[in-house]
């Protein structure tokens, strides 16, 4: 790279996107845009890979945006967590969006591709601006950056029910963010500033008031509702199951995450553990929740009868993991919680693939549709297989490595009910992968259905599924890319946070 | 604190429990989103007061004066109220693609129609 | 002086606000919808001379432009929108 | 002074009232009208506040666009709401959590226009100061809007993007499809 790039790298993580979704409109064919997306998200994981090299060697990364200085202009901050969400968030779309889009041409008009392409530029766009930036109110720019994008590719969904749940998820979302722009007033109004790091070394000298406690609460309401934290997930099976597959695979492997870092970023970044968990007892309110959605995500999964919507459902389980794992506020929670930001995101992702393949061939995700696709689509199968495996936390994948330091973390904390919840979660994740692993091998196809030979999904998204699938599976048996980081990033962050209050 | 201090937070309260209020109760998707814009504008409302300084005028400079207002939560609503506008354009073109889908506005005619299939 | 003009603006705004919650028609809203605009352009114009600051005048002049626009569209889709006439009839039942 | 107050606590009162019959109200198109008056009364409460950019755009954007956005999908759509069973208890308990979470918060601040207030001291003073020389317009929140968070700009540009994108995405064919099929349509 140009030695004086690497300087605006942290500008170039947002500006590279963003130039390419009024690129991709203006091309207009669908392949054309496609290449450009494709070059967006490849050039944004080098970026977020260089970042994450440069924050691991070299400590925080700060970049002052129209060169005025921090607490009265805004700046991007980028520590060790940012750059691994960036990583995260990057992978997913550099491996879905240029792999992907035999899936996209399936189930996109070809008038309106072009958009499609902007729309998932945009998305990605918001989520770096997210995990960069260091300013409270730009974090609510880039959020409902993000959630528009994200509300527009969940509407291209086919039909009436995907433009409801899209607007279902508007409202939830923009009713989240609004709360998110209250709890940043009330901080603004507590201290006078809007700079992360400012504003969160002002606050020892008001932490008596209550506006700060009230603050805290809107902001952590606010996020939990943009990461469809159980209660507050309602807007989320629907959204995801009712958006093209590639848009599942996309969001559910990445949108959740951006909203979790939020919450790490709000609770232990800008208030501190202390704060957050001494003084308010926040795990109190965070542990039930996220218990509670580890069972009740799997639950509801179980009995669902579209695949698509099973996995959505997945989600809320697992985003609930993760919450779980932050709130147990000890370096071993918080770093079993990023290891599983990126196992999660590969393995749905992989999963989502999976299934935009199946509906490429099917037309149809139910598990009625699946009967028999065992023996039609052999390889998209074991994809899937691999990847839910991975979910359910079976040795040798990824999903393994973070269930079990989510366990230990529970454990060291002597929270035995958590950890029972954890492995019951898991339990349930088995079950209904077993539902579709019964219904593609065991049963006979639907009868009527042309099932002579093989017919796999399109081979760049089969590419794609595995790559994620073996990833999983590598992460599973390499840990020191995962939780090496996860480990030295999650101590930095508790260090940074811990006296302050003293 | 006095009333004279307090009567602007009072009716932010007010409003913005009325606007979610609405979200939350009314099914029809059209009052949805001005129970949003409501929810919304209430908290533009308690940025600007924040904003306000006793004495003080508009924040343009001019020689004579020396108190103005703060201008920064003006800027930020000034932005967000574009976010706002931008977020109702599109809740407003999904609600006709809606209508025109199923025929109605309604989202329990609509959860109806699907035979209850929409666990949410 | 000044200050009394700003006062009566604030009741006479309040009395077009009664006739534009309680209808009963349509045009009663309209109607209170524009005079309320108009209220408020002449608030803002005495608002400028209360604080001591009168070359805030264009705003008042904006809003009035504004208000005049809002009032076209809001007539146009009343006369030729599908829903105008059917308004009406259920306002009246209403009351 | 208290003139000024009369003023606030007069729009402020305008705005409740017609908030709570927006919520009452089933007659789609009235509430859209009483939606513009309660924007326009936003809009005069933040020229009060000394804050003439913001209704400026309060006026233009939340009494003008959105109300004509909202006029043009009751025109594509139905006038009139139903009357529907609602499920009135939990919204009620939620929202009244709510109002005391935000009101714990909202007292426990400086009086609205207290020179000490925390929101006064830190950040902004320097905008009023420096912004003559180091930007050189006489409207501090163009200066801060356009210079020292000019990325907030940027990305507001950015979400009307998003949004126009979205909006063609859905509507693109829609209306012409309408003018040309104007009667089977309706």
């Amino acid at each position: 790279m140009i030695p004086a790039l690497v300087d605006h790298l942290p500008a170039l993580q947002v500006v590279t996107p963003l130039l390419c979704a009024p690129l991709c409109v203006l091309v207009r064919p669908g392949r054309a845009a496609h290449a450009i997306a494709s070059f967006g998200a490849i050039a944004s994981l080098a970026i977020a890979a260089r970042l994450l090299a440069e924050v691991l060697d070299h400590g925080v990364l700060s970049y002052a945006l129209g060169g005025w200085a921090a607490p009265w202009g805004i700046e991007y901050r980028i520590d060790g967590l940012g750059a691994f969400t960036l990583v995260i968030v990057t992978t997913v779309a550099a491996v879905v969006f240029p792999l992907s889009r035999a899936s996209v041409e399936a189930e996109v008009e070809p008038a309106r591709r072009h958009l499609f392409y902007a729309a998932l530029m945009l998305s990605l766009a918001g989520m770096a601006g997210i995990a960069v930036t260091g300013d409270l109110f730009n974090l609510f720019v880039f959020l409902e950056i993000a959630s528009l994008a994200a509300y527009v590719l969940v509407a291209f969904g086919r039909g009436g029910p995907a433009k409801l749940a899209a607007l279902r998820y508007l409202v939830a979302g923009t009713v989240g963010a609004t709360f998110v722009l209250i709890g940043i007033g009330l901080l603004y109004a507590a201290t006078g500033s809007l700079n992360m790091a400012d504003v969160s070394a002002r606050l020892p000298q008001v932490q008596q008031s209550t506006a700060l406690k009230s603050a805290f609460a809107f902001l952590v309401i606010g996020i939990a509702i943009k990461m469809a934290l159980f209660p507050l997930h309602a807007w989320l099976p629907n959204a995801y199951a009712r958006a093209p597959s590639v848009v599942g695979a996309f969001l559910a492997g990445s949108s959740t995450k951006v909203a979790v870092y939020a919450l790490i970023r709000v609770v232990f970044g800008v208030f501190g553990a202390d704060y957050a968990f001494a003084r308010l007892s926040v795990d109190w309110v965070l542990l039930p929740c996220a218990a509670a959605g580890v069972i009740a995500g799997g639950v509801v999964a179980l009995f669902q009868s579209d695949v698509k919507r099973m996995f959505a459902w997945s989600s809320v389980a697992q985003v609930a993991y993760m919450v779980l794992g932050a709130a147990l506020a000890s370096a071993a929670g918080l770093s079993a919680a990023l290891v599983h930001m990126m196992n999660h995101a590969l393995m749905k992702a992989a999963i989502f693939l999976a299934l935009g393949g199946i509906v490429y061939r099917t037309g149809a995700v139910s598990i009625d549709a699946l009967a028999g696709i065992g023996r039609r689509m052999p390889l998209t199968l074991a994809g899937l297989v691999v990847a839910s495996l991975g979910l359910v936390g079976v040795p040798f994948t990824a999903g393994f490595v973070s269930k079990w330091t989510l366990l230990r973390a529970a454990l060291q904390g002597d929270a035995w009910l958590l950890a029972t919840v954890i492995v019951a979660g898991s339990l349930l994740t088995l079950l209904y992968t077993g539902r579709i692993v019964e219904a593609a091998c065991l049963r006979s196809p639907p009868p009527g259905s042309v099932s002579t030979g093989t017919a796999e999904a399109p081979p760049g998204v089969l590419a794609a599924l595995w790559l994620l699938a073996g990833a999983s599976v590598f992460l599973g048996l390499d840990t020191s890319l995962t939780v090496g980081v996860a480990e030295r990033v999650a101590g930095a962050l508790l260090e940074s946070a811990a006296g302050r209050w003293r | 604190m006095s009333l004279s201090g307090s009567y602007h937070y009072l009716a932010v309260v007010l409003l913005m429990v009325t606007g979610l209020y609405v979200v939350m109760v009314n099914t029809n998707l059209i009052k949805k989103v001005l129970g949003l814009n409501i929810f919304q504008t209430s908290v533009f409302v308690f940025y600007i007061s924040l904003g306000r300084l006793e004495g003080g005028t508009a924040p343009i400079l001019a020689d004579e004066l020396s108190r103005y207002a703060n201008p920064l939560p003006h800027v930020l609503i000034l932005t967000a109220i574009v976010v706002g506008v931008a977020t109702t354009a599109l809740a407003l073109s999904l609600v006709v693609q809606i209508h025109r889908a199923h025929g109605t506005m309604e989202e329990d005619d609509i959860d109806d129609r699907e035979g209850g299939a929409t666990i949410s | 002086m000044i200050a009394a003009a700003a006062v009566v603006l604030v009741v006479s705004m309040a009395m077009v606000l009664v006739r534009a919650l309680r209808g009963p028609t349509l045009y009663d809203r309209i109607l209170a919808a524009n005079h309320m605009g108009s209220s408020a352009v002449l608030l803002i114009a005495v608002y400028g001379f209360f604080d001591g600051r009168p070359e805030f005048l264009d705003i008042a002049l904006a809003y009035a432009l504004i208000n005049f626009i809002a009032t076209i569209a809001v007539l146009k889709y009343f006369a030729y929108g599908d829903l105008g006439a059917a308004g009406v009839r259920e306002e009246r039942n209403d009351a | 002074m208290s003139t000024w107050h009369l003023i606030n606590a007069g729009l402020l009162g305008f705005m409740v009232a017609v908030a709570i019959a927006v919520a009452a109200l089933r007659n789609l198109f009235a509430a859209v009208m009483l939606f513009a008056i309660y924007s326009l009364s936003a809009a005069t409460l933040f020229v009060a506040l000394d804050a003439v950019d913001v209704a400026f755009t309060e006026a233009a954007v939340g009494a003008g666009i959105s109300s004509i956005l909202m006029l043009a999908t009751l025109a594509a759509t139905d006038g009139r709401e139903k009357q529907h069973r609602h499920r009135r208890a939990l919204p009620l308990v939620l929202c009244l959590a709510l109002a005391v979470v935000l009101f714990a918060g909202l007292h426990d601040l400086a009086p609205v226009g207290d020179p000490a207030a925390p929101a006064h001291v830190h950040v902004a003073p320097r905008y009023l100061s420096e912004t003559a020389t180091e930007v050189g317009v006489p409207n501090v929140v163009t200066a801060v809007l356009a210079s020292y968070r000019g990325y907030d700009t940027l990305g507001e540009a950015v979400v009307i993007f998003t949004a126009g994108l979205g909006v063609t995405a859905l509507l693109g064919g829609h209306f012409r499809r309408r003018r040309s099929g104007k009667n089977g349509d309706v």
